[in-house]
């Protein structure tokens, strides 16, 4: 019974369980969708959502939530676009390429401290501040850019390679999985989930988010500064959004004013509650949003080859979130009614 | 040599209110000091400004002749003082082990979390302490009484000069309270300095060399405990001796039966309750915190209803599945929690007075202010609300007046039966006797009133009868005539019924 | 009554931050310099079907005289237009049409003839392939008026022309213009149709999309990609020779005959009739099509490494 | 103030009572309506054509759909929950009223059944909300993706046509005035009663201050949140529909975004995120002031981009004025 529990509450088997099932039965009827070449497609659609949902996560987990993401990765994705745009007129040289990754990460990390400072320092709810830069950032994307699009010619050809070549390829004469490689973002993203899974659960400020997350009013007898553990969250979530950002131009070969990142909020917050991550704080783990990541990953990839119309995809989306909160909700139930045996 | 603790002037206001006015008070290296005083005398609020929790509105505190400002609790922490609050604080989603070490000083942010020591560290403690908890496990779900300990495992691996204990005792068993004072002690021997805060005087006695007393937020006197017998400390405490403000409200009548509760089992929380509650009686329900006073109160009330066992309303078997069947049926709840499950903090007063009867002042739905108005101004005139404007915020208003609305609520409801819990908690000496005296006039009008209370002269004084409650069954049924503090406490502690039987 | 040559012309397009727009602006600012007309381009943030009413509401207050606009919807800003000419504002379509609703607009520019792109697509594929294999559609979305009308030509050439009938066409394909959407239904079509050669994209997005699967995965040697695409998205896979050529015409030019109807319309010098012929500077004599539709040339532009980098919308 | 004399024993212990005439002036709606008139001076500086009591009546009913819902949103919030579904609510009843009459089922059914379409999708939010007692913020991120996506499977992304006598609600006009924009206006004044007069309302601030004492008050919070559900469902629908008439047209990204706008005109209005506090007065208000500001900037030509940033600035300002105003007078 209790090890029937505690597997139960283990959320990470019940997504893991889920992948897998999806997996198969999308394999049964199209067998290509279990090999390789599919698990690359699928990989490369879910690293702007991982770099993304490991920041939201940490948001989350100190009960507070981001939803300006979306357009602290479009900005920061322009103006490193700018800057290879325009670095001959501006600076009469060329940038070297990896400039952008640094800038980008920079200029994200400013626009979150913004969020932190304005829900820090006027005490405001995260959800009405970050609702409202989400158009603020917007419009100065449109702004800054004067509404023009930066063309796939001026991303430099490195940056675009991140999603193409990649450290480890198996040699295409190779008998199984021949040419079979995993581009750089797909590495970059996993890599940050390590990081963030040392950060979370191996540092001292990473346990104070989930101390703070998981009791707010205590936190301050503990001697856990609030205002900085809350601008570090935020600041944070922007710098990953900023990375994401230039992972965008990397993976798509432009960036747009308006599409770039518009949207990108839902995705993660639908893969960080999938993940299992409360709403309510201190709850959450790094396995489990990689997990919620690579469910959304692997939806996503099997609808077209099952020939699903683009049109039903939102709509699978949606059930899917909801079923995780059911899943979520009947895991919960189970806790509260061990708790109380505790007590008698 | 200077005290390690010398706190000169120190007063505390809240929203105006003066809960401390000018406490000296001195502390020396390797003494056991205890803090007596009615609810709301002030102790916590003195012991929470020592620990950097509040900063004192006026006054001083040195450390060793050195003038200390204790900014924060980390600024405390530093300084080597430690607070094991009276309401234990946990971090529900962290382990055991974790909410153990957590807020130590030590360490840059970004250092390494040492699980194994930690859990190494809390398990020594935990075996110190000799309770038995899985270190690892999260905290929620922890009784109140093993979070309490881990709360001295704090403490204790803090290894502060000064450590203050706030009510530590009150859910523990007799056993962990031996261990306690056993440690209690060592420190002391280790030239390590405790504050001990207690309502229970047997203990005082046991372990603290010197008393404070505090009233109203005022000390009245520091001395050894050999030169102050039980009557002086209560004096002390009381200003008069007890009898004379629990006067033992005896003529209310004993009418019929008008609440009756048979059998009410909730796994996990309580089980097999039954008593009966006569119009005119006042029935005490006593107990140690978490025995399951509320959750009784609770289920009658439909708020979190019991799944087995049947409950009567004068006489009728009657299903309460929601509140608002029991305000029907004539019951009433004055919660324990005023902030969480009494007041609407931001809405003004009248609201809050009339929340409970909406038809009452909306017949035909429409709101008329003026009925509102005269009906909330009228209880206010009876209860001796103290306001300035019916318009005002309940929030802005003090706990004791808060708790007079909350209660009037229910008086306009015309309840026969009223379930008061812990009506007096943290109310100040004066409006808590204001509160003895409507009770007993409750009472007299007919009202059947089932009290729960942690307060043990005021279950003796105030009721009819005395039911003790422990880890969730009913454990003893004590008649005024022979209701003693010890009868009480021995049938709320666990062990103590063993012995019994 | 003629209102001159100082007359207030404003284009819609389907949202800010759209490259393919710039240069019909561009267009239109170049002509409204000759002719002396006040130009002036605005857009909403998003291209959702309603996003442009409350611009079009705008303009008529401002009373411009000629409301030139790319249609996020055929039928969505009917209402609206209609109050339009009602006000005596001349509405023309601006690249793109709105289909089966012509009768709220005045007239229509098109860049081509739109009964020649198919046909032109499926040649320039042919010419890629030798002729022979299976190939496959990757379009915007599934109601794309214009896209559909393509498709539809393209099936008929390719099932009636005896010249390609080794070409089989296995699957059409949509990516709503998105690029991850475009990108995923790409990847699919290549694993459930390994012998595929080639891909038509007779769209932007989709065209550089699918471009790019190609090259990520260095098989353009066997999958040929072509279709409708900016060159200033597509130089770089010409330049690496992911894509041999692509096809497209000149947004410029609509832009600039748009603005010299409106004058010629406005000063009673064209008649707004079908057949009308009339002259226009740079691009020679216009005809106006059924339905009012005009086209600023007959066929595609096509690009390749030879001419990529005379182009720079 | 007579009544009161008794009562005026002002104890050490009961704070002095804030003096009328801020009870009453330092409110949010203050600020919305000074924004409101800024708005105005604004926007006729900034273009001649803007100042025209008709054409911002003829902008009104671009939003008057989100506008509704909006009213009856902020019921919902001040209840402490909150509903981001409504605008695909809105999209999925309209594609049901659209597709049921294109395939010849007669009007009036088709819009009873899309009003009943709302009703359930409002249901369903209730029952993840209240049932399983799941933050409202999230199910409903779920539920606006799940509505918006059926009315896509639905319509797929062509457009169904109304027939040509029922388009044009905003055409009608009574006293001068565009139907839709009475129909807000009326509701607003409705909603306004039952929100500040009737008990229903009284218990929404209570439940939305502290559900726990609310119930133990004896108030059906459970309900109460039920049935605002239920009617956030059946006014969007019904907006839906409006829309529908209003464009002649059904798209599936029919009031695509509207939940943010909805969202916006509540918080402009002064009403707090976190429950308890607000009015329809303040809605009323901050739907004004949005027409105004989006046209204004619109009819000026201002870069969309430029609006975004107002209107996302705006956002903040007056969250922070709200909540200086709140603390002000929470003490
Ligand atoms: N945060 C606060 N805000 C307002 N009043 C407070 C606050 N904390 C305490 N008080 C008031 O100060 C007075 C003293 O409270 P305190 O908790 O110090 O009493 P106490 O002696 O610890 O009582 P107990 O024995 O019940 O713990 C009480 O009247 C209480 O209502
Ligand atoms: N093991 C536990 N886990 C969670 N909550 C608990 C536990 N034990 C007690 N509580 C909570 O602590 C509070 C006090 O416990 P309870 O009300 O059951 O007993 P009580 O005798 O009424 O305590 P009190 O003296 O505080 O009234 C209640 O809110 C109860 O739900
Ligand atoms: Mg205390
Ligand atoms: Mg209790």
């Amino acid at each position: 019974m209790n090890v029937l529990l505690t597997l139960l509450r283990r959320r990470e088997a019940g997504i893991a369980v889920m992948i897998a099932l999806f997996c198969l039965a999308v394999g049964t009827v199209k067998p290509q969708f279990l090999t390789l070449d599919q698990m690359r497609i699928i990989l490369l659609l879910t690293p702007l959502i991982m770099i993304g949902a490991m920041g939201q996560m940490m948001v989350i987990v100190a009960r507070h939530v981001d939803l300006s993401i979306g357009s602290m990765l479009g900005f920061s994705a322009m103006v490193s676009g700018m800057l290879y745009r325009f670095d001959a007129t501006w600076f009469g040289f060329d940038v070297p390429w990896w400039t952008g990754v640094p800038l980008s990460i920079a200029v994200g990390a400013l626009l979150g401290f913004g969020n932190g400072i304005l829900i820090q320092l006027f005490k405001l709810p995260a959800i009405i501040v970050t609702l409202g830069t989400l158009s603020l950032y917007r419009g100065m994307t449109f702004i800054i850019s004067d509404a023009k699009q930066i063309d796939r010619q001026w991303i430099p050809s490195e940056i675009k390679g991140l999603s193409q070549t990649s450290i480890l390829t198996i040699p295409k004469d190779f008998p199984i999985a021949g040419g079979f490689n995993i581009p750089w973002i797909v590495i970059v993203a996993f890599g940050v989930a390590v990081l963030t899974y040392l950060f979370l659960m191996h540092t001292r400020i990473g346990r104070q988010i989930y101390a703070l997350g998981s009791n707010p009013v205590a936190a301050p007898l503990r001697g856990i500064n609030v205002a900085a553990v809350t601008l570090l969250v935020f600041t944070i979530s922007g710098a990953l959004s900023g990375l994401a950002g230039i992972m965008y131009a990397s993976r798509w070969g432009f960036v747009n004013p308006s599409n770039t990142g518009s949207g990108f909020e839902f995705q993660v917050i639908a893969a960080v509650v999938i993940g299992g991550v409360s709403i309510n704080g201190g709850v959450g783990t790094v396995l489990g949003t990689v997990l919620g990541v690579l469910l959304l990953g692997c939806v996503a990839a099997a609808l077209p080859l099952l020939g699903i119309p683009g049109t039903a995809q939102s709509a699978i989306y949606g059930s899917v979130i909801l079923v995780a909160l059911l899943i979520d909700r009947t895991v919960r139930r189970q806790g509260i009614a061990s708790l109380k045996r505790v007590r008698a | 040599m200077a005290p390690l603790i010398a706190a000169r002037g120190i007063s505390k206001q809240f929203a105006g209110v003066e809960v401390l006015s000018d406490v000296d008070l001195e502390l020396k290296a390797g003494e056991i000091h205890a803090l007596l005083g009615e609810n709301g005398a002030g102790k916590s609020t003195f012991a929470k400004i020592l620990a950097g929790v509040y900063r004192p509105t006026r006054g001083t505190i040195a450390l060793n002749g050195h003038i200390a400002d204790i900014a924060s609790p980390i600024v405390a922490q530093k300084l080597g003082i430690t607070l094991i609050h009276q309401e234990p604080i946990s971090f529900p989603d962290l382990s055991v082990a974790e909410n153990l070490v957590l807020g130590r000083t030590a360490g840059a942010p970004l250092a390494r979390v040492p699980w194994a020591e930690m859990a190494r560290e809390a398990n020594h403690y935990m075996h110190l302490l000799g309770v038995r908890i899985d270190v690892t496990r999260p905290m929620r779900g922890l009784s109140i009484a093993d979070q309490q300990m881990v709360e001295i495992a704090r403490a204790l691996a803090s290894d502060s000069r000064l450590i203050i204990m706030d009510e530590p005792t009150a859910p523990l068993t007799p056993k962990e309270v031996e261990t306690l004072f056993g440690i209690a002690r060592r420190l002391r021997a280790e030239g390590r300095t405790i504050i001990f805060i207690s309502h229970r005087l047997e203990e005082v006695r046991q372990i603290c060399d010197r008393v404070t007393i505090f009233r109203d937020g005022n000390k009245i006197a520091t001395e050894d405990i050999g030169n102050l017998s039980d009557a002086d400390i209560i004096r002390l405490m009381i200003g008069r001796p007890l009898k004379e403000y629990l006067h033992k409200s005896g003529h209310a009548h004993i009418g019929e039966l008008a609440l009756k509760v048979e059998g009410l089992t909730l796994p996990g929380v309580f089980r097999d309750i039954s008593f009966e509650v006569r119009k005119g009686e006042i029935v005490g329900l006593g107990g140690l915190v978490g025995a399951g006073r509320t959750d009784v109160a609770r289920a009658i009330f439909g708020i979190a209803p019991a799944e087995s066992g049947t409950i009567e309303v004068n006489g009728q078997e009657v299903s309460i599945t929601d509140p608002s069947q029991a305000i029907g049926l004539g019951l009433a709840f004055v919660p324990e929690d005023r902030a969480v499950a009494g007041i609407f903090r931001t809405l003004s007063t009248e609201q809050n007075i009339t929340a409970a009867v909406p038809w009452q002042i909306a017949p035909g739905g429409l709101i008329r202010g003026a009925l509102e108005r005269a009906m909330a101004q009228d209880s206010v005139r009876r209860l001796r609300i103290r306001l300035a404007s019916l318009r005002q915020p309940i929030g802005e208003l003090s706990g004791g007046n808060q708790q007079k609305s909350i209660l009037a609520r229910w008086l306009l409801t015309d309840p026969t039966v009223l379930i008061l819990d812990e009506p007096t908690r943290g109310i100040d000496i004066g409006v808590k006797a204001e509160f003895y005296d409507m009770i007993g006039e409750l009472a007299a009008a007919g009202r059947a009133i089932l009290l729960i209370s942690s307060e043990l002269p005021e279950l003796i004084a105030l009721c009819d009868r005395v039911l003790v409650m422990s880890e969730g069954r009913i454990t003893a049924d004590i008649p005024r005539a022979e209701a003693t503090q010890e009868k009480i406490m021995s049938a709320a502690v666990p062990q103590a019924r063993e012995v019994a039987a | 009554q003629a209102v001159g040559h100082n007359f207030k012309v404003v284009y819609i397009g389907k949202n800010t931050g759209n490259p393919y727009f710039d240069s019909i602006t561009g267009g239109f600012e170049d002509a409204c310099k000759q002719i002396g007309c006040e130009f002036e381009f605005v857009a909403p943030a998003t291209a959702e079907a309603t996003s442009q009413i409350p611009f079009i509401e705008a303009q008529i207050q401002r009373g411009v005289n000629v409301i030139a606009i790319a249609p996020n919807s055929p039928d969505a800003m009917n209402q609206v237009l209609d109050d339009a000419r009602a006000k005596g504002i001349l509405v023309l379509a601006v690249n793109g049409d709105l289909v089966g609703n012509e009768s709220h607009r005045d007239a229509n520019i098109l860049p081509v003839d739109f009964t020649k792109t198919g046909p032109n697509q499926v040649e320039l594929m042919g010419s890629l392939i030798g002729y022979t294999g299976e190939i496959a559609i990757l379009s915007a979305t599934t109601e794309a008026p214009d896209q559909n009308t393509w498709i539809a030509a393209m099936n008929k050439t390719l099932a009636e022309d005896p010249k390609y009938k080794d070409m089989k066409l296995v699957a059409t394909v949509y990516g709503d213009d998105q690029p991850e959407k475009s990108t995923t239904e790409m990847e699919a079509l290549l694993s459930n149709y390994p012998n595929l050669v080639g891909v038509i994209a007779p769209t932007t997005v989709g065209v550089a999309a699918a471009a790019q699967v190609v090259q990520s995965r260095g098989i353009a040697d066997k999958v040929h990609v072509t279709g409708l695409g900016l060159p200033s998205e597509m130089r770089d896979f010409v330049k690496d020779g992911t894509v041999k050529a692509f096809q497209l015409w000149s947004p410029y030019n609509e832009g600039w005959l748009a603005a010299y109807f409106a004058d010629g319309v406005l000063n009673g010098t064209i008649k707004n009739e079908v057949g009308q012929t009339f002259e226009v500077p740079n691009l020679g004599s216009i005809t106006i099509g059924d339905k009012n539709v005009m086209n600023t040339q007959a066929e595609l532009t096509t690009f390749d490494a030879s001419n990529i980098d005379d182009f720079n919308f | 103030m007579n009544a009161e004399s008794p009562a005026v024993a002002t104890g050490h212990d009961a704070a002095p009572p804030r003096p009328r005439w801020q009870v009453l002036l330092i409110r949010p709606e203050t600020m919305t309506l000074i924004l409101l008139i800024l708005g105005v001076f604004a926007g006729s500086l900034l273009s001649p054509f803007f100042l025209d009591i008709n054409y911002i009546l003829r902008s009104f009913t671009l939003y008057s759909e989100f506008a509704i819902v909006a009213l009856v949103l902020t019921m919902v919030i001040i209840a402490g929950e909150i509903d981001l579904s409504p605008a695909a609510n809105m999209a999925l009843s309209a594609c049901i009223f659209a597709w049921l009459q294109a395939n010849g089922m007669p009007i009036p059914v088709a819009v009873v059944l899309g009003l009943v379409s709302g009703l359930a999708m409002g249901a369903v939010n209730a029952f993840f909300v209240i049932a399983l007692q799941l933050p409202s913020i999230i199910v409903t991120i779920g539920t606006l993706t799940l509505y918006r996506g059926l009315a896509q499977i639905i319509a797929g992304d062509k457009s169904i046509r109304v027939p040509e006598w029922f388009i044009g609600v905003d055409k009608i006009m009574l006293v001068g005035i565009p139907l839709p924009v009475v129909l807000f206006i009326i509701l607003a004044i409705v909603l306004g009663v039952v929100l500040g007069n009737t008990i229903f309302g009284r218990q929404i601030y209570q439940i939305g201050t502290n559900d726990v004492a609310a119930r133990h008050a004896g108030i059906r919070s459970a309900r109460i949140k039920v049935g605002l559900f239920l009617l956030v469902g059946v006014v969007a629908a019904f907006a839906g529909i409006m829309t529908a008439s209003r464009l002649g047209s059904v798209r599936y990204d029919l009031g695509l975004g509207g939940e943010l706008q909805m969202v916006l005109m509540a918080m402009l209005g002064g009403t707090y995120i976190f429950g308890g506090r607000g009015t329809i007065l303040g809605t009323f208000l901050a739907a004004w002031l949005l027409v105004i500001v989006s046209t204004g900037m619109i009819v000026a030509n201002v870069l969309p981009a430029v609006q975004l940033v107002v209107l996302g600035a705006l956002l903040i300002v007056s969250i922070i004025a709200t909540n200086l105003i709140y603390s002000r007078t929470q003490r």
